[in-house]
């Protein structure tokens, strides 16, 4: 086994997006449509540091916007849960199969 | 080998550091990498440090009901060896004899892990807490920020437990417990970064060695900080005044309600742990640690960590709980303005004065 | 006081304002201020008459009102000279007696501020108009003039005979204003300028002559026919009496009608190279001055017979100055204004006293009102040429001016005649005799120090304002009022004799019809009645006119009703209809064809959306999956 | 086979497993502890990468913050929480079709990419270089986030704040709700 390099942490990414795809394709509950969003936000972490630390190691931009991602990502659980709420206050559930009123 | 013992009681340190070396030597000797070797060590100072917490768990319960008795003007514990000095041993003993009752409706997974993950999370901060001079597990040099960051597990330790419970003080106690810790987390972490700000680093060992004598212990630039670190922290461990989740009179026992046996054992030993960490942190932010003339450095750091626990018993045997409203509304509304004021402050104050 | 001339009308427009803007709630203070304005207007306008006083020199202030370049350029500004300045006196004169006298007489009446508004609005645009040195800002003042006169005439609007008098005077002189207007274009298209000076120089240099400057001259006059009450437009100067009895003193014995006059005497230059508009002039004169005449002699409202009189007196004027009489004219305008305004304010007093204007109502008030038949009788002696008052010597200088006219001479004096005995007749039949009704006798009385202090004050005038023109007289008026030269009339004994002869004749017959009976006016009346009722109904010129324009004018509009009714209503109506059946069809084409495409393309879209509406299920889950799928078949076809 | 080697396995397998849970677990709150889970697989990873800062971060945001909060929201949403009805909509074929589409799209270009790498070793005091960095040269991105995390907090506070209409008919707190519904559930 060769040393663990970029590669690994990259498909190591990819599985976990690809994880998260699914489960936000799939999901009834849109909060767990949101943990799976939370998912590829970091998967997409893992590969934007494990770039910053194998391709600029002397830099720490790859971090940078990784926390940058991380508080964006809160800043969306925090309103996308806030949304959820209210959702469940006027439909008495949360199914994302029901909320479609988007159409009109 | 006895001839060492006074010597090496006086300086831990260097008996550490040779038994450490030690066991390198004997790993080394079998043929394993220096990763291994650091790993096997660390692990074996891990267990140390929870043998050492364990210690000290049992003492401080012992001690907390001997206060707690003599502010209510009674004796407390008094059979069980000096002044009921091994009641907790007893105790201990009692629950794990007891039969682990499972109820028949709890999310078994979860109802399992739960006191698992609190105590672990309790546990952990302690790796980062120089007990003494080199008498660290790992010196992180995020070290506090580890420590805000592993906290936040116990949480998710409480909310398990009410979650899984499948009853309705359980829930409404882990419901409580999780919105009053991450509300207090908030003034918490603003307090510590006052100190922060002066120290320039995360790093436990570096804050402590700033602090050589008296005077440059942080509390004296830093005294709106300790206030409010002391008040969130107390509430982050939900003692008193700050027990809500937990409150008899309203939730029987909170998230804990349907525990019993060791799982009980293990919210009761992680409640302890935690309250001798947030005194242990308070020492190494705001009174220099176990920095101190003539005796040893963990001598000092024991004593200060010590009074500290002793300050927080007597608080919380002093006051009474508060209301669910004003908890939150003494949270956001005082300790955060006050956490900002003080974070102001430090920064004008380092900017004009250094 | 020359370089300040310009503040003359500026005092009864500043009044005019200050009354309408603030003090109209104020009745004392608004009448205050106007005869203020007009007292500062007075003495200023006096004191410029006195400093050109034989002052050849005619003295001009203007600034340029619209510069466009080359294509037009007019001035406006004001010309002081002689006629001016006797225009200034006159005006400022009457205006003052008249507003002065209006207190007592307007006393009672509930629009006294706005009166007095009206009355400096008038006062302002007659000094204007005296004062321009253009024709087009004397137009402007002209028309403002007309203005203020319908706004007076018609002051008492709740009767429907004043209200329909001051339309009638509005319009009949807007007809003569037609003609000024386009006497003005003409000049300018002659002259290439409006200001007195260029017009004038222009027209003695002979840049503008012959058939263009007869007819701009005929057009100039138009509007003093208009303005002066001549023939054929005087009617609506009898009319206009339903005004305020002051404001006829102002308006149609001292200031506006004299307006026409002072028009024709101010552009005298044209008229003496234009002979024949002279003429015409002259002709229109001495008709209008017949004519008015012999009507007075047989009305019976003291105010009409009045009215009659100044328009013969007008007539005279305008006679004179188409015969050349420059001096004449103007001299008789002065002396005029001020006996003609004496009579008027003298009628309104008699008026005031017995609430009616019928003479056959009165009789006897002498005995009543001693200051008013006094004064009355001044006037009526100045204007019947007796000797030596002021009309003696004016009209003197007319009969002079007929001289060698032979025509113009006899009817002169047949006027001179005529006017003496219809006088007569109305100071006997109202001041002397016994009181034909009773009633009105006992509640008449003098009328108040206002009323009778400017008539005793214009009566003065009256005796001695023709001694300025005694032809003996170094700087008598013919040296002070002058049209390019001074002019010095011979002082014609023989003629001045006749005319005073003629006068007193007048006076003698109605003294012996009237006042003694020995001559019975039913007995004259019955033996000359188709003359008598011709005179009465004023020689029927209302009817002519209702005749020969109004009636037609009626029937021209019935048949164009009747036309527009059934041909352009029946065209219109027609299109209509074919617009209708058009629109039926086009109606029909839209809803079959045009409907059908629009609605063929919903359909279209409609079913196409149908189809298409499954991939917008409105679920975030499917979009997403869509996303990504795409993503994935993109990259498989890459 | 290194420590270092080993821990990435694990926290791979960890990582990995947890994530298969997150998205499958038919109980939502099991889904959300598998979440966390997941996430401090994160962290460790993070930890490998040598950007302790960051591990740190993560578990204080995403553990301490973001997760607590989506555990609080199932439970107050928790009427499905019970497993009983059918938690994946009509997608898990195609769904399943497209990520594993995606996954081996991306692994392919993965394995076609070269990607030049950096043998120099990491930069120690990642955490000063990153505060530094916030301050100076991202500092416009940091007041931005800071910005956008103030709205977040204000707009979620006012989106979930109680409808006053409604505040009289859902007058049960919310926090009470699913507790009794569990309640009538069990009985």
């Amino acid at each position: 086994m060769p040393s663990i390099g970029l590669h690994h942490y990259l498909a190591l990414s990819a599985v976990v997006f690809c994880i998260g795809i699914y489960g936000m394709l799939t999901r009834r509950n849109a909060i767990g449509v949101l943990m799976s969003v939370e998912l590829m936000f970091n998967a997409a972490n893992i590969a934007l540091v494990a770039f910053g630390r194998f391709v600029t190691p002397q830099l720490v931009t790859g971090q940078v916007v990784a926390a940058f991602t991380i508080a964006v990502a809160a800043a969306e659980a925090t309103v996308a849960l806030a949304i959820v709420l209210l959702i469940y206050q006027h439909h008495r559930g949360i199914d994302v199969d029901r909320i479609n009123i988007m159409k009109w | 080998m006895t001839a060492l013992i006074p010597q090496s009681i006086l300086e831990l340190d260097k008996l550490v550091r040779t038994i450490a070396d030690a066991i390198a030597a004997v790993l080394q000797g079998i043929g394993l990498g220096p990763a291994w070797v650091t790993l096997i060590q660390l692990s074996i100072a891990c267990l140390v440090v929870i043998a050492f917490a364990a210690v000290v768990v049992l003492f401080l319960v012992w001690w907390e009901r001997k206060i707690s008795a003599h502010i209510q003007m009674r004796l407390g514990p008094m059979r069980v060896g000096w002044h009921g000095a091994l009641q907790t041993i007893a105790d201990a003993v009692k629950l794990l004899q007891k039969e682990d009752i499972t109820p028949t409706n709890v999310d078994r997974p979860i109802y399992f892990w739960a006191p698992i993950l609190t105590f672990v999370a309790a546990v952990a901060v302690y790796v980062t807490i120089p007990f003494g001079k080199g008498l660290i597990v790992s010196d992180l040099n995020i070290g506090i920020l580890y420590i805000l960051s592993i906290t936040t597990f116990t949480v998710i330790g409480l909310l398990m437990a009410g979650w899984s419970s499948n009853n309705k003080y359980a829930l409404l106690g882990g419901f409580r417990s999780a919105a009053q810790v991450i509300s207090y987390e908030v003034p918490m972490a603003l307090a510590i970064m006052g100190v922060v700000m002066f120290t320039q680093t995360l790093s436990m060992v570096e804050i402590v060695n700033q602090q050589q004598s008296f005077t440059h212990w942080y509390i004296w630039r830093q005294p709106i900080g300790f206030v409010v670190y002391m008040i969130a922290a107390t509430a982050e461990c939900n003692r008193t005044p700050f027990d809500l989740p937990e409150a008899d009179s309203e939730l029987v026992a909170g998230f804990v309600t349907e525990y019993s046996g060791m799982k009980f054992a293990m919210f009761f030993l992680a409640e302890f742990l935690n309250l001798f960490s947030i005194s242990a942190i308070a020492t190494t932010l705001f009174f220099g640690g176990w920095q101190g003339p003539f005796l040893p450095s963990w001598m000092w750091f024991m004593i200060k960590t010590l009074i500290g626990v002793f300050v927080l018993m007597w608080v919380r045997w002093t006051y009474p709980r508060l209301r669910v409203d004003q908890l939150m509304g003494f949270a956001w509304r005082f300790l955060l303005p006050a956490a900002f004021v003080n974070l102001i402050l430090t920064g004008l104050l380092i900017a004009v004065f250094l | 006081m020359i370089q300040t001339a310009w503040l003359i009308p500026i005092f009864p427009l500043v009044a005019m304002a200050a009354i309408v803007l603030f003090t109209h709630r104020h009745r004392a203070l608004s009448a205050g201020i106007s005869i203020a304005a007009v007292s500062l207007s007075f003495l200023w306008g006096w004191s410029v008459a006195v400093s050109v006083w034989g002052d050849p020199t005619v003295h001009r202030m203007s600034f340029d009102w619209l510069n466009l370049g080359e294509s037009m350029y007019i001035p406006i500004g004001i010309q002081i000279d002689g006629l001016t300045g006797m225009m200034l006196v006159v005006v400022t004169t009457v205006a003052l007696m008249v507003q002065i006298y209006s207190l007592g007489y307007m006393r009672d009446d509930p629009r006294y501020s706005r009166y007095y508004a009206y009355l400096s609005l008038f006062t302002m645009a007659m000094l204007t108009l005296v004062l321009a040195d253009n024709f087009f800002l004397m137009f402007v003042s002209w028309e403002l003039v007309g203005l203020a006169s319908y706004l007076l005439i018609g002051f008492w609007f709740e009767k429907q005979s004043a209200a329909d008098a001051g339309k009638k005077a509005f319009i009949t002189t807007r007809l003569g204003d037609l003609g000024f207007i386009l006497g003005l274009l003409l000049l300018y298209t002659g002259c290439g300028t409006l200001t007195f000076q260029g017009v004038f120089s222009a027209v003695d240099s002979h840049v503008l002559s012959g058939g263009l400057l007869t007819i701009a001259g005929l057009c100039l006059f138009a509007g003093a026919v208009g303005k002066s009450a001549q023939v054929p437009l005087h009617v609506w100067l009898p009319d206009a009496m339903e005004g305020p009895t002051p404001v006829s003193a102002l308006i149609h014995a001292a200031t506006m009608v004299v307006a026409g006059v002072y028009l024709v005497a101010r552009s005298m230059s044209i008229f003496l190279a234009a002979d024949r508009a002279a003429m015409v002039v002259a002709w229109i004169g001495i008709i209008t001055s017949v004519m008015a005449a012999s009507i007075g002699l047989v009305q019976n409202d003291i105010k009409r017979v009045l009215a009659y009189s100044t328009v013969s007196q007008l007539g005279y004027m305008i006679m004179a100055l188409g015969l050349g009489g420059f001096t004449a004219g103007t001299f008789h305008l002065m002396t005029h204004a001020f006996f003609k305004a004496l009579l008027f304010l003298g009628a309104g007093s008699v008026i005031h006293a017995v609430h009616t204007n019928d003479i056959r109502e009165m009789g006897g008030l002498h005995a009543k009102m001693k200051t008013t038949s006094i004064t009355f009788l001044i006037a009526a002696l100045a204007i019947a040429g007796v000797f030596p008052l002021s009309g003696f010597w004016s009209k003197d200088e007319i009969v002079a001016a007929t001289l060698g006219h032979p025509i113009f001479t006899v009817l002169t004096l047949a006027v001179a005649f005529m006017t003496a005995f219809y006088m007569f007749r109305l100071y006997f039949l109202t001041f002397t005799g016994k009181p034909r009704d009773q009633h009105k006798f006992d509640h008449a009385h003098e009328s108040p120090k206002t009323m009778t202090v400017p008539l005793q004050i214009l009566a003065v005038l009256s005796v001695v304002s023709g001694w300025i023109g005694l032809p003996w007289l170094e700087h008598g008026f013919s040296s002070v009022v002058f049209h390019e030269h001074p002019h010095h009339p011979e002082f014609h004994v023989v003629w001045a004799f006749i005319a005073a002869l003629v006068g007193l004749s007048g006076i003698g017959l109605a003294y012996m019809m009237y006042y003694k009976g020995s001559i019975d006016p039913e007995r004259v009346r019955a033996r000359a009645t188709g003359l008598y009722t011709t005179l009465l109904n004023k020689y029927y010129f209302d009817e002519a006119y209702s005749v020969l324009f109004v009636r037609p004018y009626y029937t021209m509009c019935r048949g164009w009703f009747w036309f527009d009714q059934h041909a352009i209503d029946g065209a219109v109506n027609g299109l209509g209809r074919v617009s209708v059946a058009w629109s039926v069809f086009n109606r029909w084409f839209d809803e079959t064809f045009v409907d059908g495409a629009v609605n063929g393309v919903g359909w279209l879209t409609r079913g196409f959306g149908a189809i298409v509406r499954h991939l917008q299920t409105g679920r975030v889950q499917n979009y997403a999956f869509i996303v990504f799928a795409a993503l994935v078949v993109l990259w498989l076809l890459q | 086979m290194d420590p270092i080697t080993l821990a990435f396995l694990a926290l791979a397998f960890l990582i990995i497993v947890a994530s298969l849970f997150v998205v499958s677990s038919r109980n939502i709150f099991h889904s959300a502890i598998f979440l966390i889970l997941a996430l401090f697989g994160v962290a460790g990873i993070f930890v490998l990468l040598e950007a302790p800062f960051l591990a740190a971060a993560q578990v204080l945001i995403y553990v301490g913050a973001i997760s607590i909060l989506m555990i609080f929201a199932v439970m107050l949403t928790a009427r499905i929480a019970d497993g009983q009805l059918r938690y994946t909509n009509e997608q898990v074929p195609t769904g399943l079709l497209v990520s594993l589409g995606l996954l081996v799209v991306m692994l392919y270009s993965l394995w076609q990419t070269p990607i030049p790498t950096s043998a120099a070793a990491p930069v120690s005091g990642a955490g000063r270089k990153l505060g530094e960095l916030f301050l100076t040269q991202y500092v416009l991105p940091f007041e931005i986030i800071s910005v956008l995390l103030l709205t977040a907090l204000i707009g979620a506070l006012v989106i979930a704040k109680k409808d006053p209409r409604a505040a009289s008919a859902a007058d049960d707190s919310a926090a009470d709700v699913p507790a009794r519904e569990r309640e009538r559930a069990v009985v």
